[in-house]
């Protein structure tokens, strides 16, 4: 049993506190994603776990070994690193074998987990190839093979696919969703990519400035965010959010005037909220008059369309087929209510109905 | 039976004639001591000058050469040397007895001499007998024959003064000829001043020959080996140098009738001729390991037929006066005369004077034979110096 | 003249800068062809005042052959080998350690160690010499080629550890920090994984080391004397002196003198190069 | 408790191994350094403080050298050709900049050319200054053969108080020169083709392209250059030792051949003397090392 | 009138020759894109525009100028550079004024177009900062005010995006669309990323290895491509490839064994085409059985559902809302007849029919 459990772990740097006591536990064979915003965290709670950067306070666990304070290579970890970080002058059987190597294993034994990993990983070709020979997905290969070798029971991964081109990063995200059903091992995967995390994710964790905002299934997060910034975050384009205004049973938004028969928690009553909508859930009325449209791009399949509001809201509408609409048109929206979500203005918590 | 043991030898006869005479002397007492393994260093002349402190402390040799009289003292005085008095004693004290002054400091002996030369004006017999010139006994006549030299579009006297010390040959004689042996001897041992008349007096004849344009241009550049050429091929007519000068002149193709030589002539009358002759001498550091075996080579060297020998081939003049000296020659033999007659013998300014007087005004010299009209404020640099060093 | 490309110019300027080339180059080296000249012209030529045309014979053989036969100089260059490698090894062991520790470790006074080595590397060694000179005595270094070696290396380790640490701050940090994760020793680090990494810097820093060492004239005087331990550079003065005049046999003196580090820098000019600019620039 | 025992075991060098491995990576490094560069620093300072002459125990004189050295002409002609040396020595910047500019291009055999042309920095100052002694050698010397041919000359460069010092420098100039002219190829080779291309649009042209685009992009170059030149005037030995041994009459001195013969020369062994010139010529170079250092501290911080 | 005309342009790189003629006529005002793989000759053929390049052979008008010969200096251009090739020792102001001082611009004339244009990028604050004190979108936006402040009658563009993130890429991307509408000079855009192209373009021009393959409006080549290349370069996710046969009613595709009633010219007849289908026109039957679900992504409001027929053919489709199917599943698809394109097998020209 070998899940990730952190306890209130904090991290600072000097005076600057970077990561604000983070509660999280990752199950045993869990594929877990830490997305955010850059900065806010996310590879410094990777290189916490590792143990390449201490721990100022707080308790992490790997299994039921506490080790807050132990050496990475005793914490039963391995990372993958953005840029590879393969040894340039060893080829690449060497690269996957020299941690063992390091580590006083027999010959033999080395030979059969590298040759193991790099059968999983279709890599046997390149064997005695330097890195410097192998194209950038092969190097990640070999950095995943370098990891797998080891037979670890967390693997990290620091943004692996972000330096490689739109094509392989599609190849190697479904490869490595293929590694981790076939060795099961827990994995931590850290990216800004939104597909990435939406399609290898078991469980998604959303940081903000050191602060875990939500914790959820990819669908869960999406259909579900606890606040503003998690459905911000989450979905592409993002949640369009307009101003409304609460009644007692009712929701006015402001850019339509439109009243929806939603019942806020009272103390929201007469206040203003903020009310979210995705584009993919929004139809445009080319009777409306409500919003003008700003531009429309069309992509083929797909049109975005933006909008604007006479109060000033604006709104990206996704709209299919080659319905185009023109610049300065101006149109009305419809949705169905219930793909509606509500947030505090304020302190931008979702409002739950 | 000869000695065994070691013996390490530091020589400073760098040019190529020196060098071989003492290769072949010290292969001769190796001969008599076979088991005796000699080490033998020669190091660069002027380099020498400026190592001499460094091995006398770090890694002494055993035998070491350097000169006579003063600047003997500051490796006298922190004991750098060792005394070898006993060396004097006996019969060969009386033998090098002539140098026995220049060798004594508080009473001691604090070396040996090996050789002693002259110096003198080294001059183109074949350009002067052209010009129908004779040797000069007084100063109107060396300014006249010299007006002559001028006059056939050659240089009076060839010099080299980029290593200084050659134009302190020139101030030691104009000096000794205007004001005499015991006034020059007192200003290099810094009991008169500088900025005094007799010593402006001595300058002012030296302009003379300046302002004559007698020496060669542009001696500032040149050592005094890259002088000699000048000589050489007739662009100048004569040099005022020691004796060990010859060999280089003749290798420089200057075939023994065209050269000839003049001791340096009169200015004052009635001012006794006193003579430039340097003495170089062995010594034996009292850092040194094999001292018996050091001595023993002193007195090899310092033994008449030695010096006899080693001398002929340098074409210098033997201290030992058992020795005899090479009649053949006709510089050796005209200047053992010359210094047999001098009233007295000076060591040369930059051995009379403390090394750092001797740097300073020499280094005056220079600036004055560039830049007369600098006299004054070269003087009173001198004085400064002086009152410092003498202190 | 300027980043435009000559190709892209007109035909009459490409041809014009392609004689201006030579004639540059020529121009440049004229006192260096000088010497070459001079080094084979035979003694005659000299007291004949024929010092600018061609040789009357060639002398070349006779004149190097009385270096190489008659003088010191082949002890001279042999010391200078045997001060010039042990330095450039122990110089590069040195500040690739150094360069190590202050590229890969953050600590307090990481910077401040850093600095230490940069100052000392730019102080006018002028300064230094009194005190070395008097500690190489007190050791019964002097006039060794161990004393020399020694000083060197301590010397040089300042500018070698700029050099290094520079080069080993630009290596990727991942790398290293793989290596943690694997659980590799931190010395094993350094020998497995950063030294393989650095060696062109070390080939760049033994060719620019070797060549200043090689050259280096002040402290071969202040340190050493006589043949038994001066490099070239000091012999070549004594080998003046002794052939002063002799133009024909100090141009070849000068020029055996000048040979070995000129060699080097053909032979590894692209490490000499990026030596001089990667140790410095960054 | 299975941590416990873990925590245990580990030896005090395994758990403070991060913070152990430089320090014992430094150590020789740092010994050595200290023990020959940076104490003897503070010792100088110390022995200029002294009446010493190399030998046995020096008498201390407190500030007797430095009020000498406020009276020795010979120090005010070191200090001024010291100055003369720093501001002519940064010629070679532009100089190397100008060689650099001329053969930056790409024609067959321009490497071969480049090489050639550094030459003179791999040669030793022995070698350079003994060329140009001969080169200037009043007699025969190349350039008053050169300049004889237009009637002038001949002049004792090296013989003359008013040249000797700008011909010492000229001969620096020319492997200094070489040095920078590498700074600057390798500089040029990093210069964005990007940002000379938007020049070109925004119609810069030769000159203004040069002064306004190329030459602020060298600025690492320049630096480096200006670093080595400052450092290399102020350490001018061997030259002047080889060409004129600070003559004639000592015009040609500078500083650090001034404190060397007074320390060390056939005339000299005042140690004390000598390193108070050191320390006058150290602290010129403070302010110096103290900008370059300061340069490299915004760098790093920077980073 | 200030469109831009080539005719023929060559250029030759020694031997190699990387433009084959190209023919092109922009029209005053136009917005052109260029879009292609990496390496076909777009940044080439804007650099031969921008007088960077000499041209070969061939001919290049701006406006009724021929200026194949001319400086860049002289022709009229700004140039917007991939790596914004910002003077880093100058201010933004100076930046942006430095083409007007080498032109010999009284400095009144400069302050005020460097206002203007500041005014227009909204970079008024930023003017006295040099330009590593600026984050990549403002940087870009100087690069952008450099080129407007000359006044230039053809913009060019080189990649100017590809060096920001995702969030400034939309950004930018909005702002040159919109300053293209405010200015209304010629631009010339190259990039690679298919969304900008789509959106920006008023006119397309796809290259392929030095040679034009289409021109036209977005949505012209979207729907109408004329080759398998440009069909399949124009579109994201890219239009699906599959095997049919051609008989002589009909068209039948390999992988379903579904017959199209599809009258293709009778040379066909009996052979093997490449059949093109997009992603998004094809819905999911979870009643067939044709295909199976190798993997699932879904993405929040849109999953791409990677399908895999018998014969080894590849599909992926596009699927709305959050009907998930899941790996392994065996699945039918079903689409319109008329979305459908054909192309020949081998010179994989469009079949129209
Ligand atoms: N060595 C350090 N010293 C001080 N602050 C640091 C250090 N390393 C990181 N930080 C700060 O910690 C915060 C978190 O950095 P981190 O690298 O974890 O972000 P990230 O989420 O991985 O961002 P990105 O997506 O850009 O990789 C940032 O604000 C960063 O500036
Ligand atoms: N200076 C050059 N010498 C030789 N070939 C060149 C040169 N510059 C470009 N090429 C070649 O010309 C072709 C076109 O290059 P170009 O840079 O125009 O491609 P591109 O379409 O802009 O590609 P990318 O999308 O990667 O920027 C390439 O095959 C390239 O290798
Ligand atoms: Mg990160
Ligand atoms: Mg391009």
């Amino acid at each position: 049993m070998s899940g990730v459990t952190l306890n209130k772990a904090i991290k600072k740097y000097g005076d600057v506190q970077v990561i604000h006591g983070i509660d999280l536990e990752i199950d045993h064979g869990e594929f877990c994603v830490f997305v955010g915003p850059s900065g806010c965290g996310k590879s410094t709670l990777l290189r916490m776990i590792a143990g390449l950067e201490d721990t100022t306070d707080g308790q992490i666990n790997i299994g039921d070994r506490d080790v807050t304070t132990m050496d990475p290579a005793q914490r039963g970890v391995s990372m993958v690193f953005q840029t590879y970080a393969l040894y340039p002058h060893m080829t690449v059987k060497q690269n996957m074998g020299f941690g063992l190597k390091m580590n006083g294993h027999p010959k033999s034994v080395i030979e059969e987990k590298v040759a193991e990993a790099s059968r999983i990983l279709k890599l046997d070709e390149y064997l005695s190839r330097k890195p410097a020979a192998l194209s950038g997905g092969q190097r990640q290969r070999v950095s995943i093979g370098r990891a797998i070798v080891r037979g670890p029971e967390v693997f990290l991964f620091d943004e692996p696919l972000s330096n490689l081109d739109a094509e392989l990063r599609v190849e190697m995200r479904v490869e490595i969703a293929r590694l981790h059903r076939e060795i099961g091992a827990t994995m931590i995967y850290v990216t800004h990519d939104q597909v990435e995390a939406m399609t290898l994710a078991d469980k998604i964790v959303v940081l903000r400035a050191g602060v875990v905002e939500q914790v959820g299934a990819p669908m869960d997060l999406y259909r579900d965010p606890d606040n503003k910034f998690v459905a911000g975050f989450i979905g592409s384009p993002a949640m369009n959010f307009v101003t409304a205004t609460a009644q007692k049973t009712t929701v006015e938004i402001g850019a339509t005037g439109t009243k929806l028969k939603h019942k806020l928690p009272s103390p929201y009553h007469g206040r203003e909220i903020t009310l979210g909508l995705r584009p993919e859930f929004i139809t445009i009325d080319p009777k409306g008059d409500a919003f003008t449209v700003e531009i429309s791009e069309s992509l083929g399949g797909v049109s975005y369309v933006h909008l604007r509001a006479d109060n000033g809201d604006k709104l990206i509408a996704e709209q299919r087929g080659d319905v185009r609409s023109n610049e300065g048109d101006r149109v009305g929206i419809s949705f169905e209510p219930e793909t509606v979500m509500y947030f505090d203005a304020d302190s931008e918590a979702r409002i739950r109905i | 039976d000869g000695l065994s043991g070691d013996l390490k030898i530091f020589l400073d006869t760098s040019n190529p004639a020196p060098r071989e005479t003492f290769e072949t002397m010290i292969a001769e007492f190796q001969g008599m001591n076979p088991d005796l393994k000699i080490e033998t260093t020669i190091i660069d002349r002027e380099a020498y000058k400026t190592q001499i402190r460094n091995f006398l402390t770090a890694n002494a040799p055993d035998v070491a050469t350097w000169y006579a009289g003063n600047r003997m003292l500051p490796y006298v005085q922190p004991g750098l040397f060792e005394d070898v008095s006993d060396l004097w004693e006996g019969e060969l004290g009386e033998n090098l007895a002539s140098t026995k002054a220049a060798m004594t400091i508080d009473g001691k002996q604090w070396g040996v001499p090996y050789s002693y030369y002259q110096w003198g004006v080294y001059y183109r017999a074949d350009i002067y007998n052209e010009l129908g010139l004779t040797e000069p006994k007084t100063f109107e006549e060396m300014k006249s024959n010299c007006q002559a030299v001028l006059d056939s579009g050659r240089k009076c006297y060839t010099i080299g003064t980029k290593f200084l010390w050659t134009a302190a040959g020139w101030f030691d004689y104009l000096n000794m000829r205007t004001n005499g042996y015991e006034f020059h001897m007192d200003l290099t041992a810094g009991r008169v001043a500088w900025t005094d008349d007799r010593v402006k007096q001595t300058f002012a004849n030296w302009r003379e020959l300046i302002d004559m344009g007698a020496f060669i241009d542009n001696h500032t550049a040149y050592s005094w080996q890259e002088a000699i050429p000048f000589m050489a091929k007739g662009e100048a007519a004569a040099y005022l140098m020691g004796n060990f000068a010859v060999d280089a002149i003749k290798d420089a193709g200057v075939t023994d009738d065209q050269l000839d030589f003049y001791q340096f002539p009169m200015i004052v009358e009635g001012v006794p001729m006193a003579e430039e002759a340097p003495t170089d001498t062995l010594h034996i550091p009292s850092n040194a390991k094999n001292k018996a075996n050091a001595k023993a080579f002193l007195q090899y060297v310092a033994s008449a037929d030695v010096q006899t020998e080693i001398n002929a081939k340098l074409g210098q003049l033997p201290v030992n006066n058992k020795s005899s000296v090479n009649a053949d020659d006709k510089f050796v033999s005209q200047g053992f005369e010359m210094l047999n007659g001098a009233y007295a013998l000076a060591q040369f300014f930059d051995r009379d004077a403390p090394a750092e007087m001797a740097k300073v005004g020499m280094e005056g010299f220079q600036e004055f034979m560039v830049r007369p009209d600098n006299l004054d404020a070269i003087l009173t640099r001198l004085d400064a110096a002086a009152k410092r060093i003498y202190k | 003249m300027f980043p435009t490309p000559v190709e892209k110019s007109s035909r009459t300027w490409q041809l014009t800068y392609q004689s201006l080339l030579p004639v540059a180059l020529i121009l440049w080296l004229l006192p260096l062809i000088a010497v070459a000249l001079f080094s084979i012209k035979p003694a005659g030529d000299f007291s004949a005042g024929n010092y600018w045309n061609l040789p009357s014979q060639f002398a070349g053989f006779e004149n190097y052959g009385r270096v190489f036969l008659e003088s010191d100089m082949p002890r001279y260059l042999l010391n200078s080998v045997f001060i010039t490698i042990p330095t450039v090894i122990g110089a590069v062991a040195l500040s690739a350690m150094t360069g190590f520790a202050l590229g890969i470790y953050r600590f307090k006074l990481n910077l401040a160690v850093f600095f230490l080595f940069v100052a000392g590397n730019f102080v006018p060694f002028q300064i230094l010499m009194v005190p070395v000179r008097d500690l190489t005595l007190q050791m019964g270094l002097y006039n060794t080629k161990t004393g020399l070696v020694l000083f060197h290396i301590a010397f040089q380790t300042g500018f070698c550890t700029l050099f290094m640490r520079n080069f080993i701050r630009a290596l990727p940090f991942e790398l290293i920090e793989a290596a943690r994760v694997e659980g590799v020793a931190e010395w094993r680090i350094f020998w497995f994984v950063v030294l393989p990494l650095m060696k062109p810097a070390i080939a760049a820093l033994a060719v620019l080391i070797f060549t200043f060492i090689w050259n280096d004239y002040f402290w071969a005087v202040v340190l050493t004397q006589g043949i038994e331990s001066q490099p070239v550079t000091a012999g070549i003065t004594s080998f003046n002196a002794q052939y002063r005049a002799a133009y024909h046999l100090m141009s070849a003196g000068s020029i055996v003198a000048a040979i070995p580090p000129v060699a080097m820098f053909f032979l590894m000019q692209k490490h000499f190069i990026a030596g001089l600019t990667l140790g410095a620039v960054k | 408790m299975a941590t416990q025992t873990e925590q245990a075991n580990r030896s005090w060098y395994k758990r403070n191994e991060i913070a152990l491995t430089p320090w014992l990576f430094l150590i020789p490094g740092i010994l050595m350094f200290l023990f020959y560069v940076i104490l003897p620093v503070f010792q100088s300072f110390y022995i200029s403080t002294l009446d010493w002459d190399g030998l046995g125990q020096g008498t201390s004189v407190g500030f007797e050298n430095y009020r000498e050295l406020w009276h020795d002409p010979a120090f005010y002609t070191s200090l001024r050709n010291n100055l003369i040396w720093l501001a002519l020595y940064l010629l070679a910047i532009p100089a190397g900049l100008f060689i650099a500019l001329f053969l930056n291009q790409t024609v067959t055999g321009i490497r071969l050319y480049k090489s050639l042309f550094f030459f003179p920095f791999v040669i030793s100052q022995v070698v350079v200054g003994l060329v140009f002694t001969w080169f200037y050698d009043p007699t025969f010397g190349l350039l008053n053969t050169f300049i004889g041919w237009f009637g002038f000359g001949p002049i004792n460069v090296l013989g003359d108080p008013r040249y000797v010092t700008y011909g010492i420098i000229a001969a620096g100039l020319w492997p200094q020169t070489a040095y920078c002219m590498i700074l600057y190829l390798t500089g040029l080779n990093a210069v964005d083709p990007e940002q000379v291309e938007a020049a070109r649009l925004d119609g810069a042209k030769g000159w203004r392209m040069l002064w306004y685009v190329i030459i602020p992009q060298l600025k690492p170059a320049t630096f480096i250059a200006f670093v080595v030149t400052v450092i290399g005037a102020l350490r001018s030995f061997d030259l002047i030792s080889i060409m004129t041994n600070g003559g004639p009459f000592g015009e040609s001195r500078v500083l650090s051949f001034y404190m060397f013969e007074v320390a060390l020369s056939e005339y000299g062994f005042r140690m004390g003397y000598g390193a108070a010139i050191a320390v006058v010529l150290f602290l010129i170079m403070l302010c110096f090392i103290t900008y370059f250092l300061y340069s490299m501290y915004k760098e790093e911080k920077g980073h």
